[in-house]
């Protein structure tokens, strides 16, 4: 029996030792000095933002493996390690360590809602790694370890404000999905109609992933509005878009301006739903770029014809070709390093040329208008002449800016 | 201490209705102590129903109960039970994962509270109840079998013991010989003329043969009144009984 | 609240319900019958919503002329293929948990994981969209600002047919008579020569296909995509556990109920607000009645 | 005869056995700084104060066959006020945490005032989910909603407090939950020493929830517990009220998951409401279902194999882990209703057969 039961017991530890060793035994060995470079694919793979951000990941690779076919990274190949948030801020934190401690990557591509990237800002800090970080956000943030491509309200929201009031009229009903995003935004835009003469007659907010907008569209009928800026995110907005024609309302009788619907989601909405509304974003699949086209039909060739490009997926792309361009211009992969130099490299994006802002990290970039069409891609009606300086924290909200030359949060 | 012959349960005018229709109708009743006492009755006569409302089970919508001089027609099931009123339902009810012995022990624990509980003492006079219970049963050698593993007969015994391991005032058993041998409705009813030496036992049951056997005084329930009373004699020759179970031999 | 705006909420009001209804109708007969919550109720509606999708690709591909009709299709195939797939979960994985309604509820959650992973694989991971049949496109407009749209009088005629042909199929067929018998003593009705495994079958197909054509309604109005189904499913819990088991009735008044609850609630106060306030009614309501509006009269002692 | 006196030291061993098991366990758990390097010591904290949860969760559905679909939500609460003291710490006076400027309030909420200080947290972290699910336990169950229903009522639970939680941004920083802890007691949060401190208290913690989960289930009570579990109308009969017992229970079920929640949330960095929402309400009861539940032990390993299981395969196989996991919770509920515990008996029944014949 006692020789058994101590068998036992070395069977369990060995055992556990064997399932625990791919994570519990960390590799000590710089996984870059070998010939190849890895860096980190953390996006929501599972869950309900899989949807938005498998499309991402997968430029993300794209990139990665264009880079590889064109020699790497000097003479590295690059090897991506993808590992899936699951729409779950803690696991996006946990998994974000894991990268960094147990992987030793290089840098990491990844996130999509800001309760996300939130969640890993710490890991990053903490660890002095580099997080590129794709999609549109709300800004009132300054991290010395994110970049931040996505579109800063400035580059998205205040512009559209200001087109609809010069063209579409002054009474503005604003919903959007309860979470800091559609708020934060919402704020700023509050503040903008305030300076701008503008006047608010509704505000509402629906849970991530509501489906029943007949109550809020309803609202909106009752208010007379004559725009509609929605700050949905997620599923909810084919609810939104379907129920929204289905009450009799039009892009005529009052249009629709949305900073979270891209190609992407105007395919699961049905473009006949969208049609004549609006969004506003630095990219569509028919920006008309020199390098636009090959990007396209590259995603398309890879993914399928039915896949769109859209504005995140564009960013997530770019991101990958800006770590490589800046990882040359220092000539390492130490993320510091590379943050050093992050500002003085530019990259002819599909969307045209972009450069990391160093004082904030965040991108110079266009700001365009589209309206949706028929065939659920954008019409172009209007753009930025130049590319827009980002501003992380708006001035309708906040007296801050983030400057990493004064030491990063500063007072304005 | 209840006395032979002091009144110890008295019911009045108890009212129950399910959707419309009229389970018990304004029944009166009385039990008198240490007497073993049947109630019979046709199918639907509101013999479950009695026991459900003296027990707290189901509330009267008329009428009241009296338990020992106080009125329960409002008390709580566990409450009821607390006043040392203890009973046998129809089918085995025994707590199948426990062992025989910890059957007997909640029923036995003279305090019923949390406290009680947690603490987990486990006091002489405990002890000896279930000693006792185990001893009476004849369940002594299957103390620490689960309850599962007992035949039908012997829960049936477990949950009379269970239900005199309370110390009860008044025992209340549900046809309590539903699906015995031959052998173990002798041993039951042996079992019940002892219990009912220093106890009050009320006892629902169809077979005549052992009703005659056990009972002292027998009440014979019709469309939810008491329609008579009286030794089983008195009754068997009752016309009106021998009426409400025609085609059912009474003597 | 003017006339115009009470009207119109009371109308979403109650198409809310309906589609709450059509949902809860499939979880009530199965949950009144077996007494097994499906977790997997929300996938099998996604299912059928997946189905008008199938129907319009495959309209697109074989009759792009006729691609209106898809939907008409689409009705009864979901109905259809969302039953096998509920005989088959029966069969394959409740059956054998019978008496344990706990382990049935982790079970069948454990396959709405699979099943939603399914969908990912086979209709990709991105929402889909189910375009409105053209006869269902605009709406009855009742003065200058009131418009009922006729997707929405759509879905209320379907699920008012759904409760008409439950009505019918427990009540006015053989097969109804089998299940009500075996809801009411299954015991009993076995040895009356009633085979209760059959029976359970086709309950189990029976509530799955109801789920499949209100994923199918839904499909109308909402995303489709392979988590949608979780978006409904608590809420139809709410129906059946506020409406009491056994009754169909209960089913009516409790879809009816929170779906006016919830719109007028959140006419004054915000979605989130009207959601936490029904969800507490409703907690508050089982105080004064455990077991729902209707609840089923039973002796049994446990 | 000789037999027999064979016989006799086997149980009393066998009674010992799981003590040592304990304290061996304990020794290597506590002693694991030593051997594990930060990030899986990191990962091992959190699944340990997860398994502290778990076995609060047995107490309730093993032996008193309440299952909860809504522990995320005691979960959830111990984390917050956890969170919201760690959030407090490092500010300068007068300071308001970040995501509270955002949502343009001006000065501190009441509710947040308690947080400045540690003892209170401490008490309150004690109190407040006990509470709440004692208050909630003793609603639910005196209407007798049970079964079915009771989960369902909890589900219906872990939704509205998840949705209120997201709508109450200015309080609870919405969706995104709190983070970006600086420090605590004057430490750097993110220091290795702190670190540690936070795995050793976990520890320490599930060992004395252990041995209270321990003494509980093998005392009068845990025999009253099941009792509920198997026919609680009868137990009213013997007069016993079972409301007490189910929401006494259900309290000290919601305490561990608060503790759990407190001691999660400074090693994992994060508390958001997705956490208390129903989907991770269900993983926790497929911790103890794929442990064995009724066992206590099964419980904690449950909880640790299950979290590793699913940290291990989401990252191994990103695009197909749910599959693996949804089989495996339809393959443990079908085919091993006890759980690994059960695998484990039948494997050392099996051992002994083949041993000496030892039984008489």
């Amino acid at each position: 029996m006692k020789v058994s039961r101590r068998g036992f017991i070395k069977g369990v530890m060995a055992t556990g030792a064997t399932a625990l060793g791919p994570t519990l035994v960390g590799k000590t060995s710089e996984a870059w000095a070998k010939g190849t470079v890895k860096v980190g694919i953390l996006h929501s793979l599972s869950g309900t933002m899989a949807i938005s951000e498998i499309p991402v990941k997968n430029a993300e690779l794209m990139a990665i493996e264009e880079i590889n076919a064109a020699g790497g990274v000097m003479g590295r190949r690059i090897e991506p390690v993808v590992v899936d948030g699951a729409s779950d801020w803690p696991t996006f934190a946990q998994k974000a360590r894991e990268l960094i401690t147990r992987d030793h990557v290089a840098t990491v591509f990844g996130c999509w809602t800001s309760a996300s990237r939130k969640a890993v800002k710490p890991v990053f800090e903490r660890y002095n790694n580099l997080l590129w970080y794709p999609v549109q956000y709300e800004g009132n943030e300054c991290s010395p370890n994110i970049i931040y491509t996505g579109a800063c309200p400035n580059q998205q929201i205040e512009p559209a404000v200001s087109w609809l009031l010069k063209n579409k009229g002054k009474k503005f009903f604003l919903v959007g999905s309860d979470y800091v995003f559609p708020r934060t935004a919402n704020a700023i835009i509050k503040g903008q109609l305030k300076a701008m003469g503008g006047t608010l007659v509704g505000e509402e907010y629906a849970p991530l992933g509501h489906m029943e907008f007949a109550t809020i569209v309803n609202k909106i009928r009752q208010s007379g509005a004559d725009v509609v800026f929605s700050t949905i995110n997620g599923d909810s907005n084919v609810a939104f878009y379907k129920q929204y024609a289905a009450a009799g309302l039009t892009p005529e009788k009052a249009p629709i301006m949305a900073v979270s619907v891209a190609e992407v989601e105007v395919q699961g909405i049905g473009p006949q739903y969208c049609k004549g509304h609006y969004a506003s974003w630095n990219y569509f699949e028919t920006t008309k770029t020199p390098t636009n086209p090959k990007f396209v039909a590259e995603f398309k060739k890879r993914y399928g014809h039915s896949q769109v490009t859209d504005d995140p997926i564009e960013h997530g792309y770019l991101n990958v070709y800006l770590w490589k361009l800046a990882a040359e211009k220092a000539r390492s992969f130490h993320p510091p390093k590379v943050r050093a130099v992050v500002g003085k490299v530019s990259f002819d994006a599909p969307q045209g040329k972009v450069h990391v802002d160093p004082a904030n990290q965040n991108m110079y970039q266009v700001v365009r208008i589209g309206e949706i069409t028929g065939s659920g891609m954008f019409r172009e009606v209007w753009k930025t002449d130049g590319l827009v300086k980002p501003e992380p924290y708006s001035p309708y909200i906040s007296d801050m800016m983030c400057d990493w030359a004064r030491g990063g949060l500063v007072k304005r | 201490m209840t006395r032979p012959g002091e009144s110890i349960l008295e019911v009045s005018d108890l009212v129950v209705e399910f959707d419309g229709f009229r389970a018990l109708d304004r029944l009166s009743f009385v039990l008198y102590a240490n007497v073993l006492t049947v109630v019979i009755g046709p199918n639907g006569a509101g013999k479950t129903t009695f026991l459900d409302v003296i027990t707290g089970r189901t509330r009267a919508h008329g009428g009241s109960v009296r338990f020992l001089g106080r009125d329960i027609t409002e008390l709580a099931d566990y409450r009821i039970a607390r006043l040392g009123m203890a009973r046998k339902f129809q089918a085995p009810t025994v707590f199948p994962d426990l062992s025989v012995r910890d059957n007997l022990r909640v029923a036995a624990a003279p305090v019923k509270g949390l406290w009680s509980a947690l603490r987990g003492r486990l006091t002489p006079a405990t002890r000896a109840a279930i000693d006792e219970a185990l001893a009476v049963t004849g369940l002594g050698a299957l103390a620490a079998r689960p309850a599962a593993a007992l035949s039908h007969g012997q829960r049936q015994w477990l949950e009379i013991g269970m239900a005199l391991a309370t110390q009860p005032r008044l025992l209340l058993l549900d046809e309590p010989i539903a699906g015995m041998t031959g052998e173990e409705v002798d041993r039951t009813a042996e079992l019940l003329q002892e219990i009912a030496r220093r106890r009050s036992v009320l006892v629902i049951e169809h077979d005549m043969s052992f009703v005659r056997r056990i009972a002292q005084r027998v009440c014979v329930f019709h469309q939810g009144r008491q329609l008579v009373e009286g030794s089983f004699e008195r009754i068997s020759a009752d016309e009106r009984v021998r009426e409400v179970y025609l085609g059912v031999e009474a003597s | 609240m003017d006339a115009a705006a009470a009207v119109s909420q009371l109308f979403n009001g109650l198409s809310t319900a309906s589609i709450l209804l059509m949902m809860a109708l499939g979880l009530a007969v199965i949950f009144g019958l077996m007494g097994v919550i499906n977790m997997a109720h929300g996938e099998l509606m996604t299912l059928g919503a997946y189905m008008a999708y199938s129907c319009q690709l495959l309209f697109a591909h074989l009759a792009p002329a006729a691609g209106g009709w898809s939907y008409l299709l689409a009705l009864p195939l979901s109905f259809a293929v969302s039953a096998l797939l509920g005989w088959a979960i029966e069969v394959a994985l409740v059956r054998h948990l019978y008496g344990r309604p706990l382990e049935t509820l982790l079970a069948t959650w454990g396959l709405s994981l699979i099943l939603q992973q399914s969908f990912r694989e086979v209709f990709g991971s991105n929402n889909v969209f189910v375009s409105t049949p053209g006869a269902l496109t605009g709406g009855v407009a009742i003065g200058s600002s009131i418009q009922l749209p006729y997707v929405r009088l759509f879905i209320l005629a379907l699920a008012a047919l759904a409760l008409v042909g439950v009505f019918l199929f427990l009540y006015r067929t053989r097969n109804g008579l089998m299940i009500r018998s075996v809801m009411q003593n299954r015991p009993m009705a076995a040895s009356c020569g009633i085979n209760t495994r059959r029976i359970d079958a086709l309950t189990f197909a029976f509530g799955s296909g109801l789920a499949g054509l209100a994923g199918c309604a839904l499909a109308l109005i909402g995303s489709v995509g392979p988590t949608t189904g979780q978006n409904y499913i608590v809420d139809s819990f709410m129906v059946v556990v506020l409406g009491g088991v056994g009754q169909l009735l209960g089913t009516v008044v409790g879809a009816f109920s929170i779906g006016e609850a919830h719109a007028l609630i959140e006419y004054f106060t915000s979605s989130t607000a009207a959601k936490v306030a029904v969800f507490t009614l409703i907690i508050l309501f089982l105080q004064a009645r455990p077991a729902g509006l209707f609840p089923s009269v039973s002796r049994a002692l446990d | 005869m000789a037999t027999v006196a064979a016989a006799v030291p086997v149980p009393r061993a066998a009674r010992g056995a799981p003590l040592l098991l304990a304290a061996l366990a304990l020794a290597l758990a506590a002693a694991a700084p030593l051997y594990l390097s930060q990030t899986p010591l990191n990962l091992l904290g959190q699944f340990l104060a997860l398994a502290i949860l778990a076995i609060g969760l047995d107490l309730i559905w093993g032996y008193a066959g309440i299952l909860s679909l809504g522990q995320g939500v005691f979960f959830g609460i111990g984390g917050y006020l956890m969170a919201m003291y760690l959030k407090m710490q490092g500010l300068q006076p007068g300071q308001l945490p970040d995501f509270m400027t955002w949502s343009g309030v001006t000065s501190l909420p009441l509710v947040w005032h308690p947080f400045e200080s540690f003892p209170l947290t401490l008490l309150l972290v004690f109190t407040l989910p006990a509470l709440f699910a004692y208050a909630f336990g003793a609603l639910v169950f005196r209407s007798r909603i049970r079964g079915v229903y009771f989960s369902i009522m909890t589900q219906a639970l872990a939704v509205a407090v998840s949705t209120l939680f997201v709508d109450q941004q200015q309080l609870t920083g919405g969706s995104s939950g709190l983070t970006g802890f600086q420090s605590i007691l004057g430490h750097s949060f993110y220091a290795n020493a702190t670190q540690i401190a936070f795995y050793e208290v976990t520890v320490v913690v599930l060992a004395a929830v252990f041995a209270v989960a321990w003494y509980l289930t093998r005392s009068h009570f845990g025999v009253l517990l099941r009792a509920v579990r198997d026919g609680e109308n009868r137990l009213r009969f013997f007069g016993y009220n079972p409301t007490v017992f189910k929401a006494f229970v259900f309290a000290l079920a919601g305490l561990c998951a608060g503790l759990a929640g407190a001691l999660y949330v400074p090693q994992n960095g994060i508390i958001a409401p997705g956490m208390l929402g129903v989907v991770p309400s269900i993983e926790m009861v497929i911790w103890v279902a794929v442990g064995g539940r009724g066992t206590i032990v099964g419980a904690l390993i449950g909880a640790l194999v299950v979290s590793y299981a699913k940290y291990y395969l989401s990252s191994a196989y990103p695009d197909f882990w749910l599959f693996l996991v949804g089989t495996l919770f339809v393959v443990v509920v079908l085919f091993f209703p006890r759980g690994l515990m059960g695998l484990a008996e039948l494997a050392g029944r099996a051992l002994r057969r083949r041993g000496p014949p030892s039984e008489t």
